[in-house]
C-alpha cells in the first residue's frame, strides 16, 4: 500500500513538473513533438533511476557515514554528471538502437533539475532503497506523462490559429498552467 | 585540521578522480570527428533557413559546402556574394561573384486593364484557383492575385497592392530566395538581375495568346507584335509563342523597346522620367527619390508605389 | 594563453586539484558555520517553546524527554520557573494533513490546559490550510486556555468543539489530531 | 562591447527568464512572494558572479575534456557555500526556498554563463556579466513573485494592499491559484508576452 | 434493411426536378467545338484540318496511347479550324470546330431502331470495338472503358457492377436512361460481362428511383446473371469504392483499384454506349445531358451531340434564368463551375445545373470548431479538418500518412462543415502536392 | 447576365452553421435554467445574467482591442460559455467573483488561444476550477433550494448530497444513515437539492440531451460512455460494500455528472474527433470522476475529470483514428 501511495502521489498528486516545478526547462524545451518527448521521457527514466540508486548508496555509506551530509549537493551533481556520461558510453556500445533513440537527450539531462531533485527528495523523505527506486520510477513516469500530454497539446497548438503575441513559449506556459490546474483535481487522492 | 575537513577532502577527491578517469576513457574510446569548419561556415550564414540554396537549412548547406571540392554550384541568395566570399575564405576555395537577383512580377493586369468576368468564391489560394480554371479574367496566364507568393516569403518582401490586386516586391527586402517563384502556379515571378540603381526593364506579361485574344482580355498584354524585338539594338529580346522576353544578361537598359511597345507591356522601373508620349500616359510619372525602406509596412507600401512608377502607356 | 591538453594526467590532475580546493574550502566553511547553524536551529526551538508556555527561567531544551507514539516520537520540553513546573512544550505531529506531515509545538499548563500552540512545520496549501499558522490567521487562538478534558479537540463536523478553518476541514482535523496526540501523551505519562 | 551593455543585456535583451527561458524551475518554484523571488535571485547572483570569476581565472588551466565537470564542481562549491551561509544566517528564507537552493547547481544559466562567457572572457567582463545576468534573473523573479503575491495574497513584500474584499472571517478573498502551481505558469506566460512587447517597442 | 456503405455519407436535398422529363433530342446546333481531350489520359491527336469535310461518326482525333480515346465527329459539315477554345475545364483547350451542314451519318452506323440482342463478337473483339468507338466512362470520370475491360494477366474479375446510383442531387440522366433504354442497357451489360468473362452483374440503384428499380427488376428476368439491387439513398454511394462495399461488401484497398477485389464498375450510360457501339456500330458522339436548376423554366433531359454549346441546351430548356449565379457542369457535389456558358458539351457532361445567385456563394468562413462532422461524413474514413490544416501548412509528409491520397473528392466534408471551411479545396491542393512527391519518389 | 460565380465543388451546403449549433445548445439549456430559477430564485437570474453578459463583454473587448479582430460574439459560443459557467457555480456567488471567473474563462482559456475552435481546455470549466481553487469558501456555499425567492448572497446555505456523503463517510457513518439525510432519488431527479445552479435537475438536462440529439448537435457517444463508466465503476464499489459506497443511481443524479456529460464533455472544441476516441475520452472522464469522488479530497470530480481528459484529447486524436476505408486490406 505504501508503494501505491508513493506511485500515485508522484505521478498524479505531486506531479514533479506540474506541482513540484522540477525539470521545467526540458518540459518547455523538448516538448514540441510527441515522439521526441517520449524519447526524453525514456532517457530521464533511465538516468533518474540509476542516479537515485547511486546517490542513495553514496548518501548512506559515504556522506552520512563520515558525517559530511552538507556535501550532498556537490557530490550528487558530480555523480550525476559522470553517470550521464557513463550511460551514454555504455549505451553506445551495448545497444546502439537505444542510443539512437535516447542519445541526443542524454547531455540535456545533466542540467535537468528533476534528476538531482528526485535524488535529494528521496534522501529527504527517508525512503529506503526500494522505496527510493519506486519513487524515482514514479517520478519519471510522472515526468513522462506530463511531457507527453503537453507535447500532444503543443502539437495541436501548431494546427490552430494562436494569436501572434501568444505564439511559442507564452502559449506553452499557459497550456502548462491549465494542465496544472486540471491536475489539481487529483489533490488529496492519497 | 578537523576530521570533517579531512573526510570532505578525501571523499570529494576520490569521486572527482573516479569521474576524471571515466571521462578520460570515454574521450579515448569514442571520438567522433566532425569537421569544425562546418560550424564556422554555419556561423557566417544568415541562419534564415529558407532553403533558397536548395539545401535543408543553413547547416545542411554548410555541410555540403565543406564536403564539396568546387563551390561554384553553391550560392546563398540571402547572404549574397559577401557571405559566399567569407565561406570561401574559411574553406580556402574560390567562388565567383554572382549577380544579385531580385524578384519581379511579370503581370500588370490590374482590374482597370483586365476586366473581371467571373467571381471566384473558393479558398483563397492561387494554386487552388489555378487548378480549377483560368482565373477571373479572360487571361488564363496572369496573376490570380490571391497572394500565395506573399504567404511564402519569409522576408516580408512581397505584399498585395489592394488597388491593383497584384503583388509588389520590395526590392530592398527581397533576398532572391526564389520561394515565391516556386509558389506561383502561373510562373509569373522571375528572378532578374538587380543592378546598382535597381533599374530593370522587363516584359510584364506572361500571356501566350495571339495578339487579338490577349488584347481583348487585358489592355496591357504583350500582343506578340515583335516591334520590340526589331528595335532592340542588343538582340536582347526574343519572341516565343506571341510573348516577348527580354534577356537580362543582354539587355543594356537602353529603353528603346519601352517606347516601342504599343500596349505598354514592357515596364521600366526606377528610371528618371522621360518626356515621350506623355499625353498617352494613364498615370502621370512622379519620380520620387528612392526612399529607404521604412520600418512599418504602411510606409513600405507608399514608398513602393513610388518605386513602381511604371511606364504604363495603354 | 595556451589551453592545456586533454591528456590523461592533465585531466585527472586538474579535476583532483579542483576537487581538493573545493572540498577544502567547503570543509573549512562548514566548520565555520556549524556553530551558527546549530545556534539558529536552537534559537528557533527555544523561540517556539517560549511562545507556547508561560514565562520560565530554565532552559527547557536542555531537559527534554521523549516518548514514542504512533510510530514517531513526541518530545517534551518542561519549563520551570523558580523550580516549579509552569508548563510543558510538546513537539507533536500528525500525518493526516492535506499535504501530509504537520509538526506543532503545543504548550500545556501542568493541569493539561492548552496554553498556546505554534506551527513548526507544515506543507498545507497557502491560502487554505496555512491559515493554521499565526502569521496567516488567528484561527489557532481558539485553543488557548482550553482544557481538552472539557473542550473536545475535534472539529464541529465530527461533533467536537473546534471550528474548522473554512474550506480546510482536512487541515483542521489534522491539527486537532496532533494536539490530541500531544494531550493524550502528556496526560498518560508525559507529565513528570 | 562596452561594459554597460555587457551588464545591462541581462535585464532585457538576454534576460534569462523572459527571453532565454532558462532556470525556470526556481523561477516558478519559489516565486510565491516577491521577497522569496528576490532572495532566490540574489543567491543565484552570488553563485553566478563567483563562479564566473573563478572560471575566468582558471580557464586556461583546464583541459577541454574535463571542462564541464570542473565547472560543475566549482559551481557546486559555491552553491554549497550559499547553502551553509543561508542556513546559518537567514534560516527562515532558507526554509522557504527549500530544495531550490541546491538546485541552483543545475540552473542552466549558471553553467551556461560559465561555458559561454566566462570561459572565453577576462575576469572583469566575467564579473560584470555575472552581475548583469544574475540581477536580471533576480529582477525577473522579483517581478514574478510580486505579481503572484499581489494576486494570490493581496500583499507585496508582505505589505497588505487591501485589494480584495474580506470574507466572513476577516481574511481577504484572494486568488489563491496564483500562489499555487497553475498560477505560476499562467502568470509567467503573460509576463513573457508583456516583456516581448516592451522589448519589441524599445527595439524600434 | 436496404444495403448501403457503412461509414460516413450525407444526404443533400435531392432536387431531381427533371426526373419525369422524357429524354428529348436537342436540335442540331450551328457549330460544334469538340475538344480533343475529353477523357482521363493522353489527349488524342486531331486527324482533321481546316476545310476537311466530316460526317457524323467520322473519327476526327486519334487515341494517343493505351489510356486515351478516339474522338468522333458528332455532326456532318466542314472543319472551320482547329484552335484553342475555352472548354468546360476552365482553360483554353485544342478543339475541332465544325460548321454543321445537314445531318449525314457515316454509312457503317446502323440507324435502325430495332433491338439487337445476340452478341456475335468475341471478348477481344468487343474490347477492340469499344476502344475504336471512343467509349469512356460516362459516370463522370471519363476513364477510357477499354482499359478497365483489359484485365491484366493474373488478375481475376468475378463480378461486374453497374452504377445506376446517380447519387448526385439534381441529375437524372442515368435515371431516364434506365427507364427509356433499359433493354439496350441490359444488352450492353451482357456485352460487358462477355468482355470480362464474368457471369454475374449487379446493378445498384438508389431507392429514390423506385420506377427504375421496378422497371429493371421486371426486365432482368430475361437476362441471366444480372441482378438489380435497391440501395439506401446516401451520397457518395455512386463512388465505386462505396458501391462495391455496399453491394458485395468488399473493400477496395487504399490506393488500389476495383480490380484488386475482383470487380469492375461501369456506369449505366457506359453500358448503353457499349450496346450502341458493339451492336449498332455507333461510336460515342452523343449522350444524355440533364439541364436543371431551381429557377430553370423547363428542367429537361436531352440527347445531345458532343461539342454542342451549353447555351443551346439552356435555350431549349427555356433560357437562362434571370437570377443565375453559377452554372455547373455536373451535379452540385462534384460538378465543375463553368466560367462561361459558351463552352461545349463533352463526353463527361452528365448534366448542366444552373444555380440561382442566392445559392451560389459559399458560407462565411470561420475557424474550425472541431465539431468532427467532417470526420463522421467522410466515407473514406479520413479526417478532413486535419488534412485541411496540414495542406495549408504544407506538411506534405504528414498529409501522406494521414491518407490524403485516399480522398475521393466527394465533397461531403465541405458540404457539411458548419464553419464553412473550404476543406475539399485544400484537400485537392494537398493531393496534388503529395502526388507530385510520390511521383518524384518513384523516379 | 451576372458575372458567373466560380468555386471548386461542392456547390451546395448544409444549412447548419456555427451560430445555429450554439443557439441550439442555448435552447437545450433552457429547461435546466427554468428549474434553477424555480428552485433558487433571484440568485439564479443574477448569476446567469452576470456570467453571460461578462463573457460576451470580455470576448468583445478582447477581440476589438487586443486581438484587433472582427468581434464575433454573435456566434453564440461566448453565450454558451457564460450560461454553462453560471450553471457550474452556486447561486449565491458574489458578482465580482463571477466576473473574475468569466475573465478567466474567456480571456485566459479561450481568447488567449485565438478564440472559438482553438482552445484545448473547456473555457467554462477552466473558469469554474479557477474559482473553485481560488475562492473555495464562496464556491462551496450552496444555497438551499427553497422554491422561488429573492435572496441572493444572503441565501441560506447547506451541503450538497455529495458533500453530505463525503462528510459522512469521513466521519465513519454508514451509508444508510447518510442516505436518510439526503433527498430521495426522485427529488434528486427533478432537482430538489443543493448544488451548482444548473446541475441539480437531471430531468431538465436529459431533456436538453434529447433536444440536442434530435437536432444532431451532438452525438450520444460521449454522454453514454461517461454515464456507463460511472454506473459500472460505482456499481462495482457498491456491490462490494453497499454500506460505505453509494449506489450508482445516486452517483449519476448528484453533482455535475449529468451537466458535465451532456453539455461540457461534449464541447466540440475540446473533445476527440473520432467515435473510438470519444469512447476513450468518456471512459477516462468516468474513471477519473469516480476516483476523485471516492478517493480524493473533493466531493465532486467531474469538472477536473473533463479538464484532465481535455489535455489528453490531442493524443487521442493522433493515435485513435477513424477506420480508414480500405485500410485493413492493405495491412493484411
Ligand atoms: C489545491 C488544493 C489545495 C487544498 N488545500 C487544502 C488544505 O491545505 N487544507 C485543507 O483542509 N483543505 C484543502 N483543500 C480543500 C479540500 O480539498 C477539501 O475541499 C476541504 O478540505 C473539505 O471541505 P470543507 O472544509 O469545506 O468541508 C485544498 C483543495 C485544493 C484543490
Ligand atoms: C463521390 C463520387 C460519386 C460518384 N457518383 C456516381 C454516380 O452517381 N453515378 C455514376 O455512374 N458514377 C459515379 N461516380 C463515378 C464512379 O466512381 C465510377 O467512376 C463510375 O461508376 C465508373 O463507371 P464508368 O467508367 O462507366 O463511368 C462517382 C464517383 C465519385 C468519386
Ligand atoms: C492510372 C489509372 C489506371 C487505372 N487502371 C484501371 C484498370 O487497370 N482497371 C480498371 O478496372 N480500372 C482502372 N482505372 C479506373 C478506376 O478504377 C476508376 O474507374 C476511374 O479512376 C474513375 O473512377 P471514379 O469515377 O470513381 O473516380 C484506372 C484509373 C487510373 C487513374
Ligand atoms: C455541444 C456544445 C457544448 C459546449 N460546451 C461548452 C462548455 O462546456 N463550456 C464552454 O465554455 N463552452 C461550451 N460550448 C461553446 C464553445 O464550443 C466553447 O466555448 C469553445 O470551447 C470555445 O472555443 C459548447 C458548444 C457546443 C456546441
Ligand atoms: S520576394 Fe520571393 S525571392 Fe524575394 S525574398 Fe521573398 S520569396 Fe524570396
Ligand atoms: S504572382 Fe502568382 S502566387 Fe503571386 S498572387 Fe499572382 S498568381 Fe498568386
Ligand atoms: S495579358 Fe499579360 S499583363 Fe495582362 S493579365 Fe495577362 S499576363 Fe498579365
Ligand atoms: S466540419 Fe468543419 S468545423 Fe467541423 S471539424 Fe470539420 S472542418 Fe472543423
Ligand atoms: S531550472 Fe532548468 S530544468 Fe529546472
Amino acid at each position: 500500500m505504501d508503494y501505491l501511495i508513493i506511485i500515485i502521489s508522484a505521478i498524479f498528486v505531486n506531479n514533479i513538473v506540474l506541482a513540484q516545478f522540477l525539470g521545467i526547462c526540458p518540459f518547455i524545451g523538448v516538448s514540441s513533438k510527441v515522439e521526441t518527448s517520449a524519447g526524453m521521457a525514456g532517457a530521464v527514466t533511465f538516468v533518474m533511476v540509476i542516479a537515485t540508486i547511486v546517490t542513495y548508496l553514496l548518501q548512506k555509506y559515504v556522506l552520512e557515514a563520515f558525517g559530511i551530509a552538507f556535501m550532498q549537493t556537490i557530490t550528487f551533481i558530480l555523480v550525476i554528471a559522470a553517470l550521464v556520461q557513463l550511460v551514454e558510453i555504455i549505451l553506445k556500445k551495448v545497444s546502439p538502437t537505444l542510443y539512437q533513440a535516447l542519445g541526443i537527450f542524454l547531455p540535456l539531462i545533466t542540467t535537468n533539475c528533476a534528476v538531482l531533485g528526485v535524488a535529494i527528495l528521496a534522501v529527504q523523505k527517508d525512503y529506503n532503497l526500494m522505496e527510493s527506486v519506486v519513487f524515482a520510477v514514479s517520478n519519471a513516469i510522472g515526468f513522462g506523462l506530463a511531457l507527453i500530454v503537453f507535447a500532444g497539446l503543443r502539437e495541436q497548438m501548431d494546427l490552430v490559429n494562436i494569436p501572434k503575441g501568444m505564439k511559442g513559449v507564452p502559449i506553452a506556459f499557459l497550456v502548462a498552467g491549465l494542465l496544472a490546474l486540471a491536475f489539481m483535481g487529483f489533490a488529496g487522492l492519497v | 585540521m578537523s576530521t570533517t575537513i579531512l573526510f570532505t577532502i578525501i571523499s570529494l577527491c576520490a569521486i572527482g578522480s573516479i569521474a576524471a578517469i571515466i571521462l578520460y576513457f570515454a574521450a579515448q574510446k569514442f571520438k567522433v570527428f566532425e569537421d569544425p569548419r562546418i560550424d564556422q561556415v554555419e556561423e557566417i550564414l544568415p541562419a534564415a533557413n529558407c532553403g533558397g540554396c536548395g539545401y535543408p537549412g543553413c547547416r545542411g548547406f554548410a555541410d555540403a559546402m565543406v564536403k564539396a571540392d568546387d563551390l561554384s554550384p553553391f550560392f546563398c541568395p540571402v547572404g549574397g556574394n559577401e557571405t559566399m566570399a567569407q565561406a570561401a575564405e574559411i574553406l580556402g576555395k574560390a567562388v565567383e561573384a554572382k549577380d544579385p537577383l531580385v524578384a519581379v512580377i511579370r503581370c500588370s493586369g490590374s482590374p482597370t486593364h483586365r476586366e473581371r468576368v467571373n467571381t471566384y468564391d473558393g479558398a483563397s489560394s492561387c494554386t487552388i484557383t489555378s487548378g480549377l480554371y483560368s482565373g477571373e479574367t479572360g487571361c488564363q496566364y496572369g496573376c490570380h492575385g490571391l497572394g500565395d507568393c506573399v504567404d511564402v516569403c519569409d522576408f516580408d518582401a512581397i505584399y498585395m497592392d489592394e488597388e491593383t490586386g497584384l503583388p509588389v516586391v520590395i526590392d530592398d527586402k527581397c533576398t532572391a530566395c526564389g520561394a515565391c517563384v516556386k509558389a506561383c502556379p502561373n510562373v509569373i515571378i522571375e528572378l532578374r538581375k538587380k543592378n546598382k540603381k535597381d533599374r530593370k526593364i522587363f516584359v510584364s506579361c506572361v500571356n501566350h495568346d495571339k495578339g487579338g485574344v490577349a488584347k481583348k482580355a487585358c489592355k496591357v498584354a504583350c500582343i506578340g507584335c515583335s516591334k520590340c524585338v526589331k528595335v532592340c539594338p542588343h538582340d536582347a529580346i526574343t519572341m516565343d509563342n506571341f510573348l516577348a522576353y527580354i534577356d537580362p544578361n543582354k539587355c543594356k537598359l537602353c529603353r528603346k523597346c519601352v517606347i516601342e511597345c504599343p500596349t505598354g507591356a514592357i515596364l521600366e522601373i526606377n528610371f528618371p522620367p522621360k518626356k515621350v508620349k506623355t499625353e498617352t500616359q494613364e498615370i502621370p510619372k512622379v519620380k520620387a527619390p528612392k526612399a529607404e525602406t521604412p520600418a512599418n509596412p504602411v510606409g513600405e507600401k507608399d514608398s513602393k508605389e513610388n518605386d513602381n512608377n511604371k511606364n504604363q502607356e495603354g | 594563453m595556451a589551453k592545456r591538453e586533454s591528456s590523461f594526467l592533465n585531466m585527472v590532475l586538474t579535476l583532483l586539484m579542483i576537487t581538493f580546493i573545493a572540498s577544502a574550502a567547503l570543509g573549512y566553511l562548514y566548520e565555520l558555520t556549524k556553530g551558527p547553524i546549530a545556534a539558529s536551529k536552537l534559537a528557533k526551538l527555544n523561540n517556539a517553546i517560549t511562545q507556547v508556555v508561560p514565562e520560565f527561567d530554565t532552559i527547557p531544551s536542555s531537559e527534554i524527554y521523549k516518548m514514542g507514539v504512533d510510530g514517531d516520537t513526541l518530545v517534551f520540553y518542561p519549563a520551570m520557573k523558580d523550580s516549579i513546573l509552569v508548563g510543558t512544550a510538546v513537539s507533536t505531529f500528525t500525518n493526516k494533513g492535506f499535504s501530509g506531515y504537520i509538526n506543532l509545538m503545543v504548550g500545556f499548563l501542568p493541569d493539561g490546559t492548552i496554553h498556546n500552540i505554534s506551527v513548526l512545520e507544515h506543507k498545507e496549501t497557502p491560502g487554505l490550510g496555512d491559515k493554521m499558522t499565526k502569521k496567516k490567521s488567528d484561527w489557532s487562538v481558539q485553543f488557548n486556555g482550553k482544557n481538552p478534558a472539557e473542550f473536545k479537540i475535534k472539529v464541529t463536523k465530527d461533533r467536537g468543539d473546534v471550528d474548522a478553518i473554512t474550506a480546510s476541514t482536512i487541515s483542521s482535523r489534522a491539527f486537532c489530531d496532533a494536539v490530541d496526540r500531544a494531550y493524550k501523551a502528556y496526560m498518560e505519562g508525559g507529565k513528570k | 562591447m562596452s561594459q554597460w551593455k555587457n551588464f545591462s543585456k541581462g535585464f532585457f535583451k538576454e534576460n534569462a527568464v523572459f527571453v532565454l527561458f532558462l532556470g525556470l524551475c526556481p523561477t516558478l518554484g519559489v516565486t510565491t512572494s516577491a521577497i522569496n523571488g528576490m532572495g532566490m535571485g540574489l543567491a543565484t547572483t552570488f553563485v553566478l558572479v563567483m563562479s564566473n570569476l573563478v572560471v575566468s581565472l582558471v580557464k586556461s588551466q583546464i583541459p577541454d575534456k574535463v571542462r564541464i565537470p570542473s565547472f560543475i564542481v566549482i559551481i557546486a562549491s559555491f552553491v554549497t557555500m550559499v547553502e551553509l551561509l543561508m542556513q546559518a544566517y537567514v534560516p527562515a528564507l532558507f526554509e522557504q526556498l527549500g530544495l531550490f537552493i541546491p538546485l541552483i547547481v543545475v540552473n542552466c544559466i549558471v553553467l551556461g554563463r560559465a561555458e559561454a562567457f566566462a570561459s572565453k572572457n577576462n575576469v572583469f567582463s566575467s564579473i560584470i556579466d555575472g552581475f548583469g545576468m544574475g540581477l536580471g534573473f533576480a529582477m525577473a523573479l522579483t517581478i514574478l513573485g510580486g505579481v503572484r503575491e499581489i494576486l494570490g495574497s493581496g500583499t507585496i513584500f508582505g505589505l497588505n494592499l487591501h485589494l480584495f474584499p474580506l470574507d466572513a472571517d476577516g481574511n481577504p478573498t484572494t486568488m489563491i491559484v496564483f500562489v499555487l502551481a497553475p498560477g505560476a505558469f499562467i502568470a509567467l506566460g503573460y509576463l513573457i508576452v508583456l516583456i516581448n512587447k516592451i522589448n519589441k517597442k524599445s527595439a524600434k | 434493411m436496404l444495403k448501403t456503405f457503412p461509414q460516413g455519407g450525407v444526404h443533400p436535398e435531392e432536387g431531381k426536378y427533371s426526373a419525369n422529363s422524357v429524354i428529348e433530342t436537342l436540335p442540331l446546333p450551328k457549330t460544334v467545338s469538340i475538344p480533343i481531350s475529353q477523357h482521363i489520359g493522353a489527349p488524342s491527336k486531331a486527324i482533321v484540318a481546316k476545310g476537311d469535310k466530316v460526317k457524323v461518326g467520322d473519327k476526327i482525333a486519334e487515341s494517343a496511347g493505351f489510356v486515351s480515346a478516339n474522338i468522333h465527329s458528332s455532326v456532318s459539315g466542314t472543319v472551320v479550324k482547329v484552335d484553342k477554345v475555352l472548354d468546360s475545364s476552365g482553360y483554353k483547350q485544342t478543339c475541332v470546330i465544325i460548321n454543321v451542314e445537314g445531318d449525314e451519318w457515316n454509312e457503317a452506323i446502323d440507324r435502325s431502331a430495332d433491338l439487337k440482342k445476340e452478341i456475335s463478337l468475341t471478348d477481344k473483339e468487343i474490347i477492340n470495338k469499344i476502344n475504336e468507338s471512343g467509349i469512356v466512362g460516362l459516370g463522370g470520370a471519363t476513364f477510357p472503358s477499354h482499359v478497365k475491360l483489359s484485365v491484366p494477366d493474373g488478375k481475376k474479375i468475378d463480378v461486374l457492377i453497374i452504377n445506376g446510383v446517380e447519387c448526385e442531387p439534381y441529375l437524372t440522366s442515368d435515371h431516364r436512361l434506365m427507364l427509356e433504354k433499359a433493354e439496350e442497357m441490359l444488352i450492353g451489360i451482357q456485352i460487358l460481362m462477355k468482355a470480362l468473362s464474368v457471369n454475374s452483374a449487379l446493378i445498384g440503384i438508389e431507392n429514390n428511383k423506385p420506377d427504375a428499380i421496378s422497371h429493371l427488376e421486371g426486365l432482368v428476368k430475361d437476362y441471366p446473371g444480372i441482378e438489380v439491387h435497391a440501395l439506401k439513398v446516401q451520397y457518395p454511394q455512386g463512388g465505386e469504392k462505396q458501391l462495391i462495399k455496399a453491394l458485395i461488401n468488399r473493400e477496395v484497398p487504399s490506393g488500389g483499384l476495383p480490380l484488386n477485389v475482383g470487380a469492375v464498375v461501369h456506369n449505366v450510360g457506359t453500358a448503353f454506349a457499349v450496346y450502341e457501339a458493339v451492336q449498332k456500330n455507333k461510336p460515342l458522339f452523343e449522350r444524355v445531358v440533364t439541364l436543371t436548376g431551381k429557377s430553370v423554366a423547363k428542367p429537361s433531359n436531352f440527347m445531345v451531340r458532343i461539342g454542342a454549346p451549353v447555351t443551346e441546351l439552356i435555350e431549349a430548356a427555356g433560357g437562362l434564368p434571370e437570377d443565375t449565379g453559377k452554372v455547373i457542369n455536373g451535379g452540385p457535389m462534384m460538378g465543375k463551375a463553368l466560367n462561361s456558358i459558351e463552352v461545349p458539351v463533352v463526353k463527361g457532361t452528365s448534366g448542366i445545373l444552373i444555380m440561382p445567385v442566392e445559392l451560389s456563394s459559399r458560407k462565411k468562413e470561420s475557424d474550425c470548431i472541431r465539431c468532427a462532422k467532417c470526420v463522421s461524413v467522410c466515407a473514406q474514413g479520413l479526417e478532413p479538418y486535419l488534412l485541411n490544416k496540414l495542406a495549408q501548412l504544407e506538411r506534405n509528409d504528414k498529409l501522406e500518412t494521414e491518407g490524403v491520397m485516399d480522398c475521393i473528392e466527394c465533397g461531403s466534408c465541405s458540404y457539411t462543415c458548419p464553419a464553412g471551411l473550404p476543406l475539399l479545396d485544400y484537400m485537392r491542393l494537398g493531393k496534388s502536392r503529395v502526388s507530385q512527391i510520390i511521383r518524384s519518389r518513384k523516379q | 447576365m451576372n458575372k458567373l460565380f466560380i468555386s471548386p465543388s461542392p456547390h451546395v451546403y448544409e444549412d447548419t452553421t456555427v451560430k445555429r449549433l450554439m443557439y441550439d445548445v442555448v435552447i437545450a439549456l433552457l429547461p435546466a435554467l427554468a428549474i434553477s430559477i424555480y428552485f433558487f430564485g433571484m440568485g439564479a437570474i443574477i448569476v446567469t445574467l452576470t456570467a453571460v453578459v461578462s463573457c460576451l463583454a470580455f470576448e468583445w473587448l478582447i477581440q476589438k482591442f487586443i486581438l484587433k479582430q472582427e468581434p464575433s460574439i454573435t456566434d453564440g459560443s461566448a453565450a454558451v460559455t457564460g450560461i454553462l459557467l453560471a450553471f457550474n457555480i452556486p447561486t449565491s456567488l458574489p458578482i465580482w467573483i463571477i466576473i473574475v471567473g468569466s475573465l478567466v474563462a474567456i480571456g485566459v482559456a479561450k481568447m488567449s488561444f485565438g478564440g472559438l475552435g482553438n482552445n484545448p481546455f473547456n473555457p467554462a470549466l477552466v473558469g469554474r476550477v479557477f474559482m473553485l481553487i481560488s475562492f473555495p469558501v464562496q464556491m462551496t456555499s450552496w444555497p438551499v433550494p427553497t422554491g422561488f425567492n429573492n435572496s441572493y448572497t444572503d441565501a441560506v446555505t447547506g451541503a450538497t448530497p455529495l458533500g453530505v456523503m463525503k462528510e459522512g463517510i469521513g466521519a465513519g457513518e454508514s451509508m444508510s444513515a447518510i442516505m436518510d439525510k439526503i433527498p430521495s432519488h426522485m427529488e434528486l431527479f427533478y432537482g430538489h437539492m443543493g448544488g451548482s445552479m444548473g446541475e441539480v435537475a437531471a430531468i431538465a438536462l436529459i431533456l436538453g440531451l434529447v433536444y440536442m440529439l434530435y437536432k444532431k448537435v451532438i452525438k450520444i457517444h460521449i454522454p453514454a460512455s461517461i454515464i456507463l463508466t460511472i454506473t459500472v465503476f460505482t456499481g462495482i464499489l457498491w456491490l462490494i460494500n453497499p454500506e460505505s459506497n453509494a449506489d450508482p443511481l445516486f452517483h449519476l443524479l448528484t453533482g455535475g455528472v449529468m451537466l458535465g456529460a451532456i453539455f461540457m464533455a461534449t464541447d466540440y472544441v475540446t473533445s476527440p474527433m473520432s467515435v473510438k476516441g470519444m469512447w476513450v475520452f468518456g471512459i477516462g472522464i468516468g474513471l477519473i470522476t469516480v476516483s476523485i469522488r471516492v478517493f480524493g479530497a473533493y466531493p465532486e470530480g467531474i469538472s477536473f475529470a473533463i479538464l484532465i481528459m481535455n489535455a489528453f484529447v490531442p493524443l487521442i486524436n493522433s493515435y485513435i483514428k477513424p477506420k480508414r476505408f480500405g485500410e485493413e486490406v492493405k495491412n493484411g
